[in-house]
C-alpha cells in the first residue's frame, strides 16, 4: 500500500522529526509505502498545495494535520470526494469529522498548554514568560493561549528566533528586567528548553519553575536532576505511527477504530525523565 | 549683438572640502559656438554639468532666457532645450544603440496605449550615425560592446538630435577618428548656422580655433578671461590652456600647437 | 583600397540562425531549465505529476510566486530590492481580511482599498530609498519586519488574540467580483470535457481538474503586461537605464525617481494580489503568510535571467524561473524520494537548472 | 598670470576638522547608529540592560553573528555573496559534532578537520561562480538548501533518527583547547574585581558576570584581522578592486579569481568558527542551527556600510552593524513594550539607526 | 634591426556573430614606437587587448621573445613585462589615486606579515602624477572623483611606472590638456630610448607622427599595411586612418591633418 503523511512541521523541526519517525516504522512494520511530506516553512497555502499532490497520486490513504482548517478545507474534502480515506493527527481534533475525516490522532495544543498551565500554577508560579521560536505558527500560538489560561497568572509571550544563543540571552533579559518573573514556558525543548536552563543557571536564580513542550535529551537530563520541573510529551511517535498503521488495516481489512484517539498529554517530571532519555536522543519521543 | 540664451553668473561648486569651482562667469549667444578651454582639473566639466541640472551651484545665479532658473534635474535642463554630451557619456552599456539614444525621450504610436516606436527609433538611430561616420553593424547591439569612438559618436549624435536651444559637447572629439571628428565639426557648424548655441570643450587648440567664435579659458577654478574669435592666435590661446606652466621639451616637432 | 561596407551585408558579422538569435534573449535563457526540470521528474516522479490535474496542481504555486516574482524581476531590472512583499502579502492579506469580515465591505471596495494601502506603504518605501539614499534592501528590510509584526499586532486586535482571522470565504461568498479572484475559469469547458471522457474524473463524477485556476491566468496576464511595457513602452526604456546606471539615466532625462517609486508601489501591489487571490481562496489568513516570499521571489527572477546589479532581465525569465520554483518544489512530493532529502534536492535542481541554461546560452551565442 | 600651486596649500581645498575627517571613514559612519540605539535603551530599558552582566549578555549574541557579519562583509566588499553561510553553521556543527562525540577525535584535530570540510565547500561555491559566471546569489542559495538537508541527513544518520546530536560538551570537557573556544576568559580577574565589590555578585557570591565570553573575543580579533587585512595589505587592495570592478581589477594585474575563491573559503571557515563555538558552548547541535543567520550577516553588513554593489564597505562598519542589531533584538525584551510589537519595533529601530548613520555622515561631508 | 619582443600573426578575434579582428599581423621592436592607427569601430582596442591577454584570439598565434606565448590573464602579461592603458583605464572609481595606481602590484613592508607600504606608495603616485603635469590634491581622493584627464594620467603613469619590456597605450592623450599630453609624448620618448617598445594609438595624426616610429594602420579588422617612418607623411597617413572615405568639408580650416 501507498499512504502519504502531509504535515505542517518540517522534517528538520525535532518535534516533527520524531512523528516522522514512527510514521516510517509504521511503514516497516505493515509492509507500506509511507511519503512524509511538509512544506519548507509554516505555510498553509503550500500546504494545501502539497494535499492537492497527494490526492493526485491517488494513494490508499493521506493522513494530515489540520492547522488552518479553512485553509486546507478545500483540498483534505477533494481527498474525500476521490475516495481516498483520510486520517488527521495532531492539530485539527474538532474539525476532523466535519472534513470527512474518519479519525483523529492527536491531543490539542490548546488543552496541552492548558494542561502546563494548570500544572505550573500548582507548582507555585506566579508571574511567567511564554518563549515562542516562531510567532504566527498557529499551532505554537495556540499552545501559549492554552498555557496563559490555564495559568491564570499574568503571562507575557516573548518571540525569539531559531537560534538557541539568542533564545539565552533574551531569556535572561527578561527574567533580569522583570525579576518577578518565576516561570518560563518554552515552546520547544532543544531550542528553547535548554538554554532557558542554562540562562537561569547563569542568572543564580534556583527559583525559577523552567518548563517545556516536546522533549530533548538534554532538556530530560536538566527534568532528572531537577533544574527543570517538566516537559510536555504529546508522544507523537504515535501520531506518525498510528494513523498509517490504521489507513494500512484499513486497506488491507477495512478496519477502523471507532473513534479519536488521544496521543497526550503526558507530562514527564523528575521520577519518569531518566527513564525517557536515551529514547529522545535516538528520535522516538 | 543678441542676448545670451543663458548666462551663468560667479557660479561656485565645493564638493566637501574640495574647491571645483570659485566664481566663473559664462554665457551663450544663440548661433554662436563658444569655447570653453582649460587645463586638466580646470573645472570645465564641473561647470557644465552646473549648466545641465546636474549639479547645483553652491552659489551664482543662472539666467536662462532673461528669467533666473533653477534647473531641479537634468531633465529639467533638457525640457528648457538644452543638450548635453557629458565627458563620461551617460549612457548604459547593457542597452542597445537605439534604446541609449532615444533614453528619456522616446517616440511613441499608438493612440490608447503609447507604445515606444523601436521602428522608428532604429531607423533614425542608424540614419544619425551614419551621418556622423559611423556604420552600425545593428542598432541593437549593446553600447558596451562598441568601440570608444562609436560609442562617443552615439553621444554625439543623440544631443544634436535632441539640442533644441543649447548644445552642450563636453570633449566630443577625444575618441574620435579623423573622419568622425570633421564631421562632429562640421555638425557644429551647421547647427551653430540654425540659431542654436553651441558650448564646446576640447583640449585640440585646432579644433577649437576650427569652430568656436568666442573663447572662455578656465584655470583652477576661476576664469582666465574671454576672447572673441581674431582677437587671439592659437599659440596664445595654447598658452592660457597650459595654465602659464612650462611645457615638456617637444613642441619643436610638434609646431608648436599640440 | 578601403573594402567599402554595404549597410544590408556586413562583411564583420557572421551569419547566424535564428535559434541562435532567439536563444540570445534573456527571456529564453529559462527554457533549458524548466525543459531540464520537466525531463528530470519525467524519470523519477509518479505519472501523476504530468496528467492535467497534475499540471495545475505545481502551476498554482508557481503562479503565487511568480506574480511577486514578475514584480521583484521589474524591481530588479530597476536597480532595486524589495525585501517586504513577503511581510506585505500578510499585512495586505491582513487588511483585505479585515475589510471583508469584520467591515463587512463588498469586494468592489475592498480591492481597492487594500491595494492602495499596499500602494502607500510602496510609496513609503520608494521615497525613503530615494531621500536617504540607502539602499533599497536595508530599507526594505526594515518594512519585511515592521509589516509582519504589524500583521501580528493587527490579526491580534480584530480577531481578539489569534493569529489567524478567518471566514473570509463566507464573507465574499455572493460577491460577483469573487470569481475573477479565487475559485476556477472555464469551469463548464472543463465539466463539458469530463463528460466527453477528454478529463480525467473523480469517483463522484466532477472532472479532477474543476477549471483553470484563476490564479494561473493572473500570472499570464501579469507575466505578458510586464513583457510588453518592458519591451515596448517608454516607461520600459526607463526601467532598464534607471538599473543600468542611475546617473546616466537621470543625466540622458530619465525621471529616474518616478521610475523608482512607481516600481515600489507595483511590487507592493502584486504582493497585495497575491494576498487577495490565496486570502479568498484559503478562507482566512495568518500571521505567517507569505513568509520568505520576499526571497523566493527574488530566487525566480534571478533563475530568470535577471542581474543582482540591475538594469538586465525579463519578465518572461522570471517566469520560467518561478515555474522552475514550483515544479522543483512541488514534484520532489511526486518522486519517492525521502522528504530528509528534499533540501538537498531542492538545492540541487535549482544549481543544475541554472547551471544548464546558463551553459546552452554560453554555446549558442559563442561567448567567450 | 596662472596661480603657481604650493603642494602643501592648495588654494582648491577648504580646511577641515579632525572629526569631519573622521567620520569620512565608512567604519565610523556605524557608531552613530550604535550611540542613538543605546540613548534610545538608556530611556526605554530596565537599568539591568547596561549593567556589566547586561552588556555581555547582549554582546553574545552580538559577537557570533558579528563572525558571520564580517566574514560577509569582506565578501561583499569582493563583489558577492554567500548565502550558504547559515547552513553552513549547521553542517559544519554536524562535522564537528559528529569528529568529537562519534569518533572522539580531539580538538586538535577535530577543528582543523571541520574547518578544512569548511573551507572546501566554499572552494566549491567560489569556483562555481567563477566557472559559469553565474550570480553567487543563485549558487550559493542552491548551497544553501544543500548543506541545510545535508546537515538532516546527516544527523539522523549518525544519532540513529534525531534531529538533535549531543554530548559534546562531556567530550570535550578535558581537552585543552576547549577553553579557546568555550567559556569565559578571565575568570580570575572577574572574581577577583567581584571580591573588591567592583562587580555585582549572585547569591552564592561568585561574580554575576564571570568573564568576557570567549565569542566576543573571537568577534573582537577577527574584527582586528579583518581592518588589517582590508587596510593595510596587499590583500585588501585586491578585495576592493574585485568588487569595484572586477574587468578593470583583472586588467590590472589583480588575481580576481584567487581573491574570490579565498573569500568564499573565508566565509565558509568564519560559519565553521561559529558553528564550534556554539556546539561547545551548548553541547548540542541539531539541524535548524544558524537558521536565517545568512540574512541577518548580510543585515549586519549593509548597516555598517558595506555596499550589495561591492567595492565598498569596512569590518570595523560589520562590527557596529552586528553590535546594533543584537542590541535592538536583545533590548526590547528589556523595555515594558508589548512583545507583539517586537518586530515593528526591530525594523523600526533599524531603520532609524541607518537613517541617523546617513544623514549624520552627510551633514558632516558636506555632499550634496 | 632587433628582434622583436613580441610578434603577433594572424590574429581573428570574433564576439558572437561579431568579426572584430580578421587577421593581424604586427609586431614590436625593443627600443621603437609602433603607433597602431585607424577609424572609429576598426578593432585597434581589441587587437590590444588580444596582446595583453584580456581576450583569447579565436585564431592566430602570439610570439613573445621568440617563444610561443598564451597569456591567460592580464596579470601573465604583466608579470612577462607589458603594461597596459586600456581605452576604459581600468581604474576602480571607489578606490583613491594611490590604490588605483598599485593595484595588482602594492609594495610591501615588514617583514613577517607583508603589509601594504602605503606611505611610500602615496609618495610615488604624488610624484609620478606631478611629473606628468598634475598637481593632485591628495593622493587618497577616490578616483571616480578626479576629472577626465586627470584619470588618464593616474592610467599612464601606472603603465609607464610598470612597464618593463612593452607598454601598450590606447589613446592616452584622448582627454589630456596640452601640457600633459607634452608631457605624455616626452615620457613615450623617453621610455623608447631605454629599449622598451611602445604600442601607441591614437587618432591624432600629429602626435602619432611626432613619436611613431613605424604606423600600422588597421580598417574592419584588418591591417592596410605598414609603414616606416619618412616613407609616408602625415596627409597619406590620415588618408589611410580615414579608411579611405571621404571627409566632410571643413579641412580646409583644419589645414588639413586633424
Ligand atoms: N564629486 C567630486 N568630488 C570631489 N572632487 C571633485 C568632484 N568632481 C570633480 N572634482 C574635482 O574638481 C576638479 C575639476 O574637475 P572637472 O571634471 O570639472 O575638470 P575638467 O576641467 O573637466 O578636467 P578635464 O579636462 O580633465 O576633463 C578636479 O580637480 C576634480 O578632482
Ligand atoms: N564584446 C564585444 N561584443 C561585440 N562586438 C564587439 C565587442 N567588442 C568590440 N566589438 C566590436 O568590434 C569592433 C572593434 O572594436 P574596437 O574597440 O577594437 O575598436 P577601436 O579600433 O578601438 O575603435 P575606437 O577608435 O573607436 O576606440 C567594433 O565595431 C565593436 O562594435
Ligand atoms: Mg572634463
Ligand atoms: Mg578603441
Amino acid at each position: 500500500q501507498n499512504i502519504i503523511v502531509v504535515a505542517h512541521g518540517q522534517a528538520n523541526d525535532p518535534f516533527w522529526s520524531v512523528v516522522k519517525n514512527g510514521a516510517a516504522m509504521a511503514g516497516e512494520h505493515t509492509g507500506a509505502t509511507v511519503d512524509f511530506r511538509a512544506p519548507e516553512i509554516f505555510d498553509m497555502v503550500a500546504m494545501g498545495q502539497l494535499i492537492e499532490a497527494a490526492v493526485n497520486q491517488q494513494p490508499d490513504g493521506i493522513v494530515v494535520s489540520i492547522p488552518d482548517a479553512d485553509a486546507l478545507g478545500p483540498s483534505i474534502r477533494r481527498a474525500v470526494e476521490a475516495g481516498i480515506p483520510v486520517i488527521s493527527m495532531n492539530a485539527g481534533a474538532d474539525v476532523a469529522a466535519e472534513m470527512g475525516a474518519l479519525l483523529h490522532v492527536g491531543q490539542s495544543e490548546f488543552d496541552a498548554g492548558v494542561t502546563a498551565g494548570e500544572r505550573l500554577a500548582e507548582m507555585g508560579g506566579t508571574k511567567a514568560i511564554c518563549v515562542n521560536q516562531e510567532v504566527g505558527n498557529v499551532s505554537l500560538d495556540q499552545r501559549c493561549a492554552g498555557f496563559a489560561e490555564g495559568f491564570g497568572n499574568p503571562v507575557q509571550v516573548i518571540p525569539t528566533q531559531n537560534d538557541p544563543t539568542e533564545v539565552q540571552s533574551r531569556v535572561r533579559a527578561a527574567l533580569e528586567s522583570d525579576p518577578e518573573v518565576d516561570t518560563v514556558l518554552g515552546l520547544g525543548a532543544s531550542l528553547v528548553g535548554e538554554p532557558a536552563v542554562a540562562a537561569v543557571e547563569a542568572l543564580g536564580r534556583d527559583d525559577v519553575l523552567i518548563a517545556s513542550f516536546d522533549l530533548s535529551a538534554g532538556f530530560l537530563e536538566a527534568v532528572s536532576d531537577g533544574r527543570a520541573a517538566f516537559a510536555i510529551d504529546q508522544q507523537q511517535y504515535l501520531q506518525g505511527y498510528l494513523p498509517v498503521v490504521f489507513l494500512a488495516l484499513h486497506a488491507e481489512y477495512g478496519l477502523m477504530p471507532g473513534g479519536d484517539v488521544p496521543s497526550g498529554p503526558n507530562l514527564v517530571t523528575q521520577d519518569a525523565a531518566g527513564l525517557v532519555i536515551d529514547l529522545s536522543a535516538q528520535g522516538i519521543r | 549683438m543678441t542676448d545670451p540664451i543663458i548666462h551663468m553668473d560667479g557660479i561656485k561648486k565645493h564638493f566637501g572640502n574640495v574647491i571645483a569651482l570659485n566664481g566663473v562667469t559664462f554665457d551663450v549667444r544663440p548661433g554662436e559656438c563658444h569655447c570653453l578651454l582649460g587645463d586638466n582639473g580646470a573645472g570645465k566639466s564641473t561647470f557644465i554639468k552646473t549648466m545641465s541640472g546636474v549639479h547645483k551651484p553652491t552659489e551664482g545665479t543662472i539666467t536662462f532666457e532673461g528669467r533666473p532658473m533653477q534647473f531641479g534635474s537634468p531633465r529639467d535642463a533638457m525640457e528648457a532645450g538644452i543638450a548635453t554630451v557629458f565627458q563620461d557619456l551617460a549612457m548604459i552599456p547593457l542597452m542597445s544603440v537605439t534604446r541609449n539614444f532615444f533614453m528619456g525621450r522616446e517616440p511613441t504610436k499608438g493612440r490608447f496605449v503609447k507604445r515606444f516606436d523601436l521602428e522608428t527609433a532604429n531607423r533614425i538611430t542608424m540614419e544619425k550615425m551614419k551621418s556622423m561616420g559611423i556604420n552600425l553593424r545593428a542598432p541593437d547591439q549593446a553600447v558596451g560592446t562598441l568601440s570608444g569612438g562609436e560609442r562617443q559618436t552615439v553621444a554625439i549624435a543623440r544631443a544634436v538630435h535632441f539640442g533644441a536651444k543649447v548644445l552642450i559637447l563636453d570633449e566630443p572629439t577625444s575618441a574620435l577618428g579623423v573622419r568622425q571628428t570633421s564631421n562632429v565639426l562640421a555638425t557644429i557648424a551647421r547647427v551653430r548656422s540654425q540659431g542654436v548655441g553651441v558650448v564646446f570643450i576640447s583640449h585640440n587648440v585646432r579644433h577649437a580655433m576650427a569652430v568656436g567664435d568666442r573663447f572662455t579659458v578656465l584655470n583652477r577654478g576661476q576664469t582666465l578671461g574671454t576672447a572673441d574669435k581674431g582677437h587671439i592666435d592659437a599659440a596664445e590661446l595654447q598658452d592660457l590652456m597650459a595654465g602659464g606652466q612650462e611645457m615638456a621639451k617637444l613642441e619643436g616637432s610638434l609646431g608648436g600647437t599640440v | 583600397m578601403a573594402t567599402q561596407a554595404d549597410a544590408s551585408v556586413d562583411e564583420r558579422i557572421r551569419t547566424e540562425t535564428i535559434t541562435t538569435r532567439l536563444m540570445k534573449r534573456p527571456e529564453l535563457g529559462a527554457i533549458g531549465g524548466v525543459i531540464l526540470v520537466t525531463i528530470f521528474f519525467f524519470f523519477t516522479a509518479s505519472p501523476a505529476m504530468f496528467t492535467l490535474a497534475g499540471i495545475m496542481n505545481f502551476m498554482t504555486p508557481a503562479a503565487q510566486l511568480g506574480i511577486l516574482g514578475i514584480a521583484a524581476a521589474l524591481l530588479m531590472i530597476g536597480g532595486e530590492f524589495d525585501l517586504s512583499i513577503g511581510s506585505m502579502v500578510a499585512f495586505a492579506g491582513m487588511i483585505f481580511g479585515v475589510l471583508v469580515v469584520n467591515l463587512g465591505l463588498p469586494l468592489i471596495l475592498a480591492i481597492p482599498l487594500t491595494m492602495a494601502f499596499a500602494a502607500m506603504v510602496g510609496a513609503v518605501n520608494g521615497a525613503i530609498v530615494i531621500r536617504t539614499g540607502l539602499p533599497s534592501f536595508i530599507v526594505t528590510l526594515a518594512f519585511l519586519f515592521i509589516l509582519r509584526g504589524a500583521s501580528l499586532v493587527g490579526l491580534k486586535m480584530f480577531t481578539g488574540g489569534a493569529t489567524q482571522l478567518r471566514g473570509v470565504r463566507d464573507a465574499v461568498a455572493g460577491d460577483w467580483l469573487t470569481p475573477l479572484f479565487s475559485g476556477h475559469a472555464f469551469g463548464g469547458l472543463f465539466r463539458w470535457m469530463a463528460e466527453q471522457g477528454w478529463v480525467a474524473t473523480l469517483a463522484s463524477g466532477t472532472p479532477t481538474v474543476p477549471g483553470i485556476p484563476v490564479s494561473i491566468l493572473w500570472f499570464i496576464a501579469v507575466t505578458l503586461v510586464a513583457t510588453f511595457v518592458l519591451l515596448r513602452t517608454p516607461a520600459g526604456n526607463w526601467i532598464f537605464a534607471t538599473g543600468g546606471d542611475r546617473h546616466a539615466a537621470s543625466n540622458s532625462g530619465v525621471p529616474v525617481r518616478r521610475v523608482k517609486i512607481s516600481l515600489f508601489m507595483l511590487t507592493a501591489c502584486a504582493a497585495a494580489l497575491v494576498a487577495i487571490i490565496t486570502v479568498i481562496d484559503t478562507g482566512s489568513t495568518d500571521a505567517r503568510r507569505g513568509f520568505m516570499k520576499e526571497f523566493e521571489a527574488i530566487i525566480a527572477a534571478v533563475i530568470g535571467g535577471c542581474l543582482l546589479t540591475g538594469g538586465y532581465g525579463s519578465a518572461i525569465g522570471a517566469f520560467f524561473g518561478a515555474i522552475i520554483f514550483g515544479m522543483v518544489t512541488i514534484g520532489l512530493t511526486y518522486t519517492t524520494f525521502d522528504q530528509d532529502w528534499f533540501q538537498v534536492f531542492l538545492g540541487g535542481m535549482l544549481l543544475l537548472a541554472v547551471v544548464f541554461n546558463n551553459a546552452i546560452r554560453k554555446r549558442v551565442t559563442g561567448e567567450r
